[in-house]
């Protein structure tokens, strides 16, 4: 670590500039691209050396992805979204050396994709009460289970897998965390389609997969740990982009208002005034954390944020519907499956597609527990699944 | 059937009980779910046995139309159990709008002719006009009418038509030279096109019409027809917001029968306030819905209230209670409340639909405001 | 009871013809008239002949109170409001028949006023939870504690006392309901000052007071079953009265509208209106929910009624405020002390005084839980203080 | 003590350090209820140290008039801790806005003669004139100027006048022949008469004032004033926004404070999830209304955004919340939220005052409309 004190903003980009004009975006293959970029340590830049990083402050990353963007390259997480996000910094903290340089290049280039495989029919907000068992055998561990909202499951080669190894203890304490090749035998892995008609995530089903024991990350019984590890990942950064006045829903809100005069009357007038300077006073709010924090939002705070923004942007897009009036009972097609992100989505979408904000990554009901607790620290609710074998836990 | 105000009598609760019986048999969700995905939308089948066999489908209409002559309410709560199902069927262009604007008419021979098929079921009806802002809007009128070989022909086009492409019976608003006059479309003329509309409600069809020279027949004068079509706006909004109030108490049942069953932290999630109190508002905003349609069905039915009021008061409480509750139902379903394999979603998009369709809630509120405000005098 | 079924209309009808023939309203002390109206058997139709009563079906008394008020007579539960409301009902079904005459018709006519000593500082929606002692010495009974919210208490001879007769066992278990003389030495009345200036509670504090056994109504230890026969009383035709449209609350924002056309605007119009529709579709519901249950409205339904109507109230209060603009930000005075409900109270003062609505008789949180629970049938909450000695739970 | 948006730098949280701990010991809540039942309802004594003590009254103002030269954002911080210890002075009248005017003002003599004794708080100062709608309404002005021997003569009457009945120096905008001119009466002449109201905010006062041919002096001309009085009223929005962050942020500590201390059922309320969530709720409304606050005393005092919009943006957040919290921290405490001992009543009611004095949420929603959505151009 002796050189990381040593490594600037101005030697970051020297080297991101480096891998720029030795292999030009426009005409480098992503993955050749990416892979130049993580050798030379730019992926991660406070990664250690030779996985992908240079052990230098994590702040210089912005400096580096802009040298890349600015020359027409990615934005590096869109490449493996939950390879960047929430897979690479646990690995790096828990798989042995060998392990993760075996792992982190390929997800650096996304030549191999990964997904996650957490949530269970079973276990949403109370995600530790999952049931998936993995089991002893021999060097390997069979699992068997349901997963579900596993976005990019179906391309994935990698999943991070968190299963239950004790139903005799405590339901944080009996949980081991894998990392499962979804070619194995025994994953099955089937579209989830949800009230937009399109299939944004999937359904993983485990039948005695064998996972050899290397590819466990943390001791056995300790995969609560890592997980809380690999969702803070997840969380880091919410603020780091504060996006500009007027942008995101809103923005869409403000545009359909302009092209729509003869739907405008006071009422609604004074409805997206108001809508518009919640959403102001959300972001300026952002702002303000962001200071005061001298950089991201994460941990509870960010709880306030997630609560905000989904709730937001769902009160916008029924301001949308309500401006479209009749408009907004005609719909695109219900026939395409496939999510498809790049063609302009159209109002009515975006308003199904926004029932889903105040559910998806911690309903809103969990969020304000996690505000109230550990912003406010008023008391928890009174519980009877502590100290209590998970086996003996009621479940539905 | 009647009796005063909110007694639902028994041969209501008998008429509900056989309704409901017919929908659980014969359109299950997964009937429910083929039928959505059928090229017309409905099963002209089910929907002839609703009003052949059951005779359901012309309770408000008089016997001499071959209507069962029972009244609004009655009508009310066949509609009520049809959207607490999703029956796919053209109750909106028929039930709602097709039939009342006939029944309102004053010629005879009309009537005779044309309710009873549509009563039977074995015919669809709708009308193609600017009543979907829950009022006869006659400045909306798209379709101009001129007088040819001793006919009319009609020309223009109508967006939103409900069950439009489905329908064997046109009525059209149209323009002439003296005022505008309804008209009547029969079958399927090669010059009245139909382009059917993906809805956001897979359940319930809208289709584009546009008549190029179309004959058609006069059936209301200039005079009549602004006053009928204004009519038969009111009794649509007030069976539609029986159908909101029907959809919306499903979606309260499946949502505590949720709550109950589902364990989450070792406990049913309906054990947790935030859970429960959202159901209790839930329940609140049924029983609200279910008052203001019932009082408006009640007062088109005894004259108790004023028509106006009645119907926008049912209609702007059911739509708000409505989307209300089926999003609340999504939320408190969690994962399950927004995918495709659950039910909530059919009827978080109808609701959201008939939210909007016959008037919006703030247009409604604007009416009520006006009888209500702007008439009061100082006290 | 084989008198009551031949008790009609007609009969008690002309019963109270008679009292007002004889006593006509206008030249009767009111004490001498409910005086007659309790001895004819119709201060309470279905109470016992002899206690103020004719055995006849509770329904009739509408008749009575008709004729009463026809005659210029005063609506009998303004006579003594907490007396006739939940106190009578009790004494009659817990008294001996002695100790019931004695204090039944004094309490018809409203010579001895009475209050209710339930609510304590520390057991608000936790009733149960309530602190005050009564200790067993001799044929008497020795209580010591504090009480709260007690309305007339300063103006009432007796109260009805729930106190805590053994702490060793759980909460709903150790307590007992007693009569209490308000002029026993060791009572002590202080007026509660509220938000609106006004004193309408008083808080009562009990320092040794001596209750005679004979004063006990219901079993030692039998207390809650005994409250909650009163707190139904309390209940009982919530809805039979349905106001008429427009009257109430939303009435008075609705004369506020017309006699202030500058400040009206199309964003407060929707507003208004919006409220006259809820309040208008809340009166339907009662409406029908008093056709469907044949008559008035309680029990768990009661919480329905209860909730949306203090909600309404706060809401139009508010909307009055904003529609009076800097009128709102003026007062009528703070320095009269003791409520007065007979001037008119001015639109500031209901603001203010509204929000008490959602606190009192039960918080909204409270009838929340009741419509979820016993209307809904949801899950109870999770509690720890079931089946635990009061003495053990924990307390603030 | 300036720095970039948000930015508050270690002087800033000193400043705060300062108030907040002058506020405990000087005016603790038996201060301030004994203050408020007192004939004149403030204590001048305790104003005067604010002043000169303490330094803090003049924030905003440049040296050269007596002010500490720090910044709007520095006063906006002392604000919001008067609003928090709801310390009775005159705060409005005074500090928001006959600073501001004074501050605006072009004529150097004025100020110099003026400013000093209010920022010291040896004097109070107020405006009577029609700024109470958060902007400036020419067209409400309800005073008259005419000249005579030389001088002018004020004649009309003004409601609500802040700090109104204690005020040393009235300023009143008056209409002269040539247009709204901006007027200065000082002292007690006898021609200008007080009447005190009693106000629903106990802790400060407001008079109605009659000026009967009352000498004045012209202090802005017909061209200045309505610019004057325009650019006071956003600096004493964003004030009083921080005012409004100050006492919900208190109500909010008051209201978690209780719920972990208050048992009911064997556990803390605040462990109730109904509690719990509304309480969270009241946490975010309250870190709205700082953001917006501050973000306006940073925009009037930068120019980081336009001071029209900013200062609307403050004032209907702080207002919203203000209003929004408080009302949750007496249903909250259950029946001792209501109570007079208990001072939840006195941040409510200060709540509700502020949410219509200097414009009403629904008057600055329309101006922010008007500046964000009329003249946007589609996109």
């Amino acid at each position: 670590m002796t050189t990381a004190t040593a490594t600037t903003a101005e030697t970051v980009e020297e080297l991101a500039r480096t891998v720029v004009r030795e292999r030009p975006p426009a005409t480098t293959p992503t993955a050749e691209l990416m892979g130049a970029w993580y050798d030379a340590g730019l992926a991660w830049v406070h990664f250690p050396r030779g996985l992908g990083g240079l052990e230098a402050p994590r702040m210089l990353q912005t400096a580096a992805n802009r040298v890349l963007k600015e020359a027409g390259g990615p934005e590096p997480r869109t490449v493996n979204i939950i390879g960047y996000g929430i897979v690479a910094g646990t690995i790096v903290r828990y798989a042995p050396p060998e392990l993760a340089a075996r792992l982190l290049r390929p997800l650096a280039t996304g030549e191999e994709l990964w997904c996650q495989l957490f949530s269970e029919p079973g276990a949403g907000s109370d995600l530790a009460g999952l049931a998936t068992r993995a089991v002893r055998d021999g060097d390997d561990w069979v699992v068997t289970g349901q997963k579900v909202w596993n976005s990019l499951a179906h391309l994935a080669r990698w999943g991070i897998l968190l299963a239950r190894t004790d139903p005799d203890v405590p339901k944080h304490k009996g949980l081991t965390y894998f990392l499962v090749d979804m070619q194995s035998p025994g994953v099955e892995v089937r579209p989830l389609r949800q009230i937009t008609g399109r299939a944004q995530f999937n359904e993983v089903f485990l039948e005695g997969v064998r996972i050899p024991d290397a590819m466990r990350l943390g001791d056995v019984g300790a995969g609560w740990a890592v997980s809380l590890s690999t969702l803070s990942d997840e969380r880091v950064g919410l603020g780091d982009r504060v996006p500009a006045r007027g942008a995101g829903s809103i923005g869409e809100a403000l545009a359909l208002w302009a092209a729509r005069p003869d739907r405008q009357t006071p009422v609604l007038r004074d409805r997206l005034a108001r809508l518009w300077l919640r959403s102001e006073s959300h972001r300026l709010t952002v702002e303000r954390a962001k200071v005061a924090a001298g950089h991201g939002v994460f941990g509870p705070e960010a709880a306030i944020t997630k609560l905000v923004a989904s709730e937001l942007n769902q009160q916008v897009y029924e301001f949308c519907q309500e401006l479209l009036g009749l408009e907004g009972t005609l719909y695109e097609s219900y026939t395409s499956v496939l999510e498809d992100d790049d063609s302009p989505t159209p109002y009515q979408r975006k308003f199904l597609r926004s029932r889903a904000a105040t559910i998806e990554g911690g309903t809103s009901e969990i969020q304000r527990n996690i505000v109230a607790e550990r912003v406010l620290r008023l008391p928890a609710d009174l519980r009877n699944d502590k100290n209590v074998p998970w086996r003996d836990v009621p479940r539905s | 059937m009647n009796g005063r105000e909110f007694d639902f009598t028994e041969e209501l609760g008998e008429l509900r009980t056989l309704v409901r019986q017919f929908c659980e048999e014969q359109s299950p969700e997964d009937v429910v779910r083929t039928t959505m995905d059928s090229e017309a939308g409905f099963d002209p089948a089910l929907w002839r046995r609703l009003g052949t066999d059951l005779g359901v489908l012309g309770l408000h209409v008089p016997e001499a139309y071959g209507g069962g002559d029972a009244g609004l309410v009655a009508q009310a709560v066949v509609v009520e159990e049809l959207g607490a199902a999703l029956v796919c069927g053209p109750v909106l262009g028929t039930l709602a709008l097709a039939v009342p604007v006939l029944c309102a008419l004053s010629r005879e021979d009309v009537k005779e002719t044309h309710l009873p098929g549509l009563v039977s079921g074995d015919r669809v009806g709708t009308i193609a006009g600017p009543l979907l802002q829950g009022t006869f809007d006659a400045a909306g009128v798209t379709v101009t009418a001129v007088e040819a070989d001793g006919g009319w022909r009609l020309n223009g086009a109508v967006g939103h038509v409900p069950d439009g492409a489905a329908a064997d019976l046109v009525l059209v608003p149209a323009r002439t030279p003296a005022g505008t006059a309804l008209f009547l479309v029969e079958g399927a003329p090669a010059q009245l096109r139909r382009t059917p509309l993906t809805t956001l409600d897979q359940t319930r069809r809208q289709a584009e019409l546009e008549l190029v020279d179309c004959p058609a027949v006069q059936i209301a004068d200039e005079t009549e027809t602004a006053q009928v079509c204004e009519q038969a706006a009111r009794v649509a909004a007030v069976l539609l917001a029986a159908e909101q109030v029907g959809g919306a108490q499903v979606m309260l049942g499946r949502t505590v029968e949720h709550a109950s069953g589902r364990y989450q932290f070792g406990v049913p999630i309906g054990s947790f306030q935030a859970v429960k109190h959202r159901c209790a508002d839930m329940l609140v905003a049924v029983e609200q819905a279910r008052s203001a349609a019932y009082h408006g069905a009640w007062s088109l039915q005894d004259g108790t209230d004023d028509p106006a009021l009645a119907a926008s008061m049912a209609k702007a409480v059911a739509s708000d209670s409505y989307v209300k509750v089926a999003a609340a139902a999504i939320q408190l379903h969690g994962g399950t409340g927004f995918s495709w394999e659950y039910p909530a979603h059919l009827y978080f998009k109808r609701a959201a639909t008939d939210a909007v369709v016959l008037g919006s809630t703030e247009q409604h509120i604007d009416r009520i405001a006006a009888l209500v405000l702007d008439a009061a005098p100082g006290r």
